[in-house]
């Protein structure tokens, strides 16, 4: 690399690492996730409501950022594991938690719980507990887009394990061939519930497959906040300039069990105290300290998270349940 | 009025709605440059351009997931199934995702989708390609199950299912295309939920849908001929059900066959079946009695097939012993 | 006479089957080195190896599929479906092949294949999660649907079920599975098709199956403390139907009342209720009542998901109303 | 290219070349095919039967050459075109016509007509009607004998239509993952009923799937059944030995509709003209008169392959129904 290559390189480093209130903006949202999963874990453990849950934590700089590429028009599709791309999509602590504590003032009302989280005036189109049954949604919704030429995008999530289902293949394909505007990210966290890539996949480099469809791909490694948002970022360019749809793998690590009655035996410990060095949290606040941010003023943002999470949860606690005689009218339209 | 056919006053609805509504499109296998396998979307194409009538490649878990996405977000997709016997590799998407997703968002999405096309047995189409569904989808809550039996019918309903804004399973008999029949001149729909009576009777009431009218119609006319007076009572919308003009009817005869060609166990029938034996407990001269498809998959051969279809002579031997007569 | 879990009931039927047979293998997401998502296969890895006990990809279609081809060549395949809510995505494999294949084929290809899993509402699982499947499978001819009440049930009625040369839906109560009973000590099974009087009584029959048959015994126990001896029907296998025995009972206590958690519409109790108010028209002294799930994707929210799912002080309100006590 | 690398080219090309014996028989194989269909297009016509009536008149060399390349033991499975493929597994006319023709001595004993030709005894495992339901089935009979270790290979038919369908990825993927004896064949006769392949696929070259699998691919075009048989001989080689699946797109071409209700306004008569100068018979017959075969031993094959169909129609037209009275006992096995 000659002198000036090099200079170059530094400026687009330079130039692409963000400003300091962009990286704050993205430590608090991925300490807010954090915090809140680790109050929800908590709320769980103490009975305070049951079902599956699911946590992200160790995935948080893949929503975080691949959000922050999105226009609030956007729209967002996710699996069960939702939590935090349902926050980082705009939606609040309060309606999160008051979901999963099953009240009438969770974003869905207390009807769809962890798996289910829904906003349409965030544009977040929900949380499914089908593994794959929401990709063709995802086309569906980019459909729509280029059929109103309404210059949105769609972003959505599946992890590793709903690349072996055929709703994978169909959405993905479809996606391909009518040149919809929509990013398909894989959040390859390496297992599907007890099972290894390895089992599940017999390539295990999912974007490969982006290949079958003539797809445009991407691959690297998530626990880098700001290198999921560039490189996300050039996908969401490609949907909403050329209507173009990519597949993107994000190798990323879940440090929890799949869910909260997961004992995890599968994985052994070393490896997930090995994953934790590349915590993205602790990644996130590193970032800040190099762009010089006072120590205090970090703390500001941690002691905020954690006030509005305490407030987030009081205010779940407090919500009232919807009335049994209201559910009819959800289940169809008048 | 005017006489078209089945499939062209289903066409006419999917226009009409289609010129007045931007939001609606036209999406199935082979309904664009080929005009519809059963031809049905005839002409559509050429009208309304690729962008509103949309070939898909055969993945209808696929496009079944288009139209409820784009349905989220705003539009009013018709979604055609080939023929309904595909629509169980989009099973999930129906169940799953199209009768829930309202509930699970707390309300806050409705899905204003049609899925349609033919249904039930043709000619030798064995046993993959000769199903009746609606007794599954009309299992499921969250789904509307509309089934026409004549192309007033058709139109009326199909127009209605457009405007609706749940997701509606319409099923088209797919040997009903041809039938001829006649419609109104002018704009007109007919309301999800609500029973016709196509042929008022006094001694037993038939109940029975889509191309089984034509059977119930055809055994009340032999009846007629020995003096029997049957009222044939067609549901049209199987789910939700119109209760009451069928109880109405069937307090009235005291007597009632259900004719369906879809399988016994668990038929749409059983429901009906059930539903009169509890609310006509006191009226009823005989218990509800069913013709039904037989419990097979549907043989290939000719006249194995139509054994397992019902027919007129076994409907009139059925009402007959209904009415101890035989 | 040994008290086993039920799950461990499950898990030493296909033990033991597995040891006598090399043609069965147990296939399914989890099934091997996680010992099962719900502990049903816990062991059997370690006992019967890679070659026998095998971890599936997400993709039910594809593994059914695999499962019912096995079948065709001589195998006896166990599939686990990790919920039968997943089961949609592989309806197409077990409705036009598994359900068909033997009569398309004119007789040549019997499929000795057991497809097992739970089913029902557990806790908080929210719309997706929480389904009875047992009305859609069992309209299904060329299917057979078992569900077992407890242990002795599960281990009995799933050793039959292996040995049988048929695709079987086998669900398990998802809310069972820890249930402790007594069963056996040495070989057994229990023939498909055959009711069980769980409780014999005179006054009212309660049908009831799977997880609803602790929901009948208790109102049993309940409408015994006022006198009122209700008779506790358990099919145990909805398809075939062992409609003798209920008639029976039904003939019997005058009286029926059907609990089952499916929805409404097209419920297995629909096909019951209409076989009771034919075959004991002239016994009856009310109409059939069913009380079932109720009809809507099952909420989240605790309380209301409790409110969706048949319960005692419902199942006694009912029960009394029957006896024109209330 | 030297004298002696032309020499061995030369002698490589002749020892590929079968002998005269082995092309009588594909010729006599692909004929037959040809003339029964014909037999039953018109029989159709004269309203024998009904139902669907899928020809695949144009493609013969694929079924027949692919098929001589088992041994009897090996497991074939087709879609509702598969006439070519019953007869080519050793399946009789007779068997075949009176299928078609709803009798009790045809191969389903009439219950499943055209669409459903099943034959155990010939290990010929069905034609099936839904679009990609069959190639997981293939999958699991090919799990069946890898499971036993009987050696057995299994050859799994289907259109350039399945491919956009799940059953086609989760079929193939789950191969591919547990390494099983299976050669997939995609007979890509550039339509889905009226749709081209580019309305279907955003990429037209369906091997180009495997990459996504890390599956053996190979692709070619099927008018030569001497080449498909070479061909599709190294994959079941490679299946049989070393227990890996191979996905082979074949490029052919259906002389006639989709089913005899399809006008086929979607191709030119252009186009279906140009076709018909590679129909594989013609080249079939050629391969004979290069052979050196006698005009009147050819001329011997084609009156036997008459007499054959025309016997088997006679048949067919004469043999019984089943009984209503049996059917039940086809729903269950007791
Ligand atoms: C169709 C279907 N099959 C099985 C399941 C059960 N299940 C829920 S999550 C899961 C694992 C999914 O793993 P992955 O897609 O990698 O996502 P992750 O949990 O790692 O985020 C399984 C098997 C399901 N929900 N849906
Ligand atoms: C799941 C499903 N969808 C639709 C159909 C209707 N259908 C039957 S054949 C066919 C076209 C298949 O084309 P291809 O796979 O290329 O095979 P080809 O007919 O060309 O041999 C379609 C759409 C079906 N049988 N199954
Ligand atoms: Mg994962
Ligand atoms: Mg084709």
């Amino acid at each position: 690399m000659s002198a000036t290559e090099r200079e170059a390189a530094e400026l687009r480093e330079k130039s692409r690492m963000p400003d300091k209130a962009q990286l704050a903006h993205y430590y608090h949202q991925m300490l807010a996730i954090r915090r809140m999963e680790e109050a929800l874990a908590k709320a769980y453990a103490l009975r305070k409501f049951g079902g599956f849950l699911h946590l992200y934590i160790g995935q948080e700089a893949v929503a975080v950022g691949a959000l922050a590429t999105l226009k609030p028009e956007d729209y967002v599709i996710a699996t069960y594991r939702e939590h935090a791309h349902a926050y980082a999509k705009g939606m609040t602590a309060k309606s999160i938690i008051a979901e999963l504590f099953g009240k009438a003032t969770g974003c869905s009302q207390g009807l769809g719980g962890s798996m289910h989280l829904f906003d349409a005036s965030k544009n977040f189109l929900g949380g499914y507990g089908i593994v794959g049954g929401h990709i063709p949604l995802a086309a569906g919704t980019a459909f729509a887009s280029k059929y109103r030429g309404d210059g949105r995008v769609t972003l959505c999530f599946f992890g590793d394990g709903s690349v072996p289902q055929g709703a994978f293949h169909e959405g993905v394909a479809l996606a391909a061939l009518w040149r919809l505007p929509v990013v398909f990210i894989c959040e390859n966290n390496l297992y599907s519930m007890g099972t290894p890539l390895y089992r599940s996949l017999s390539v295990s480099d999912v974007s490969q497959k982006a290949l079958a469809y003539g797809m445009a791909r991407d691959r690297f490694d998530g626990e880098d906040v700001v290198r999921v948002h560039d490189r996300v970022a050039e996908a969401v360019r490609r949907a909403r300039n050329e209507s173009l749809p990519t597949l993107i793998e994000i190798r990323t690590y879940r440090f929890r069990g799949h869910s909260m009655s997961d004992a995890g035996l599968y994985r052994t410990k070393e490896e997930v105290e090995e994953s934790k060095k590349r915590d993205p949290i602790t990644f996130g606040r590193e970032l800040l300290v190099r762009a010089k941010m006072d120590e205090k003023d970090i703390v500001a943002i941690e002691d905020k998270v954690t006030a509005e999470i305490e407030e987030a949860v009081k205010f779940a606690d407090e919500s009232p349940e919807l009335a049994y005689e209201r559910l009819a009218e959800f289940t169809y339209k008048e | 009025m005017r006489t078209v056919a089945f499939r062209e006053a289903l066409n006419e609805a999917i226009a009409e709605e289609m010129e007045k509504d931007d939001r609606i499109f036209l999406m199935g296998e082979e309904v664009g440059h080929y005009d519809g396998a059963y031809k049905v979307s005839k002409g559509l194409l050429k009208r309304f351009g690729e962008r509103r009538v949309i070939d898909t490649p055969i993945a209808e878990g696929g496009f079944v997931g288009v139209g409820i996405g784009a349905a989220m977000v705003g539009l009013r997709p018709i979604i055609e199934l080939m023929t309904w016997n595909f629509s169980f590799v989009a099973a999930d998407q129906l169940i799953n995702n199209a009768a829930k997703i309202r509930q699970m968002s707390g309300g806050q999405f409705t899905l204003p989708i049609v899925f349609r096309g033919p249904g039930g047995s043709a000619h030798m189409l064995a046993a993959q390609h000769s199903q009746s569904t609606e007794a599954l989808w009309a299992h499921i809550p969250g789904l509307k199950v509309v089934m026409p039996a004549n192309p007033k019918d058709a139109k009326g309903l199909l127009k209605s299912a457009i405007r609706d804004n749940n997701p509606i399973i319409f099923i088209e008999g797919e040997v009903l295309y041809a039938d001829q029949g006649e419609i109104p001149d002018g704009e007109y729909s007919i309301p999800l939920g609500v029973a016709e009576v196509k042929r008022p009777g006094t001694d037993i009431t038939l109940i029975a849908w889509s191309k089984m009218v034509k059977i119930a119609l055809a055994t009340a006319d032999a009846l007629a001929a020995e003096g029997i007076e049957a009222e044939v009572v067609d549901p049209r919308t199987i789910r939700p059900l119109d209760e009451e003009l069928l109880v109405e009817s069937v307090k009235k005869t005291k007597r009632c066959l259900i004719i369906e060609e879809g399988w016994p166990f668990n038929g749409v029938g059983a429901e009906i079946a059930y539903r009169m034996g509890r609310r006509c407990f006191d009226d009823l001269d005989a218990p509800v009695e069913r013709l039904t498809g037989a419990d097979m998959p549907m043989p290939y051969n000719h006249h194995l097939e139509q054994q397992c279809i019902p027919d007129v002579p076994r409907a009139v031997t059925a009402a007959k012993k209904l009415l101890y007569l035989e």
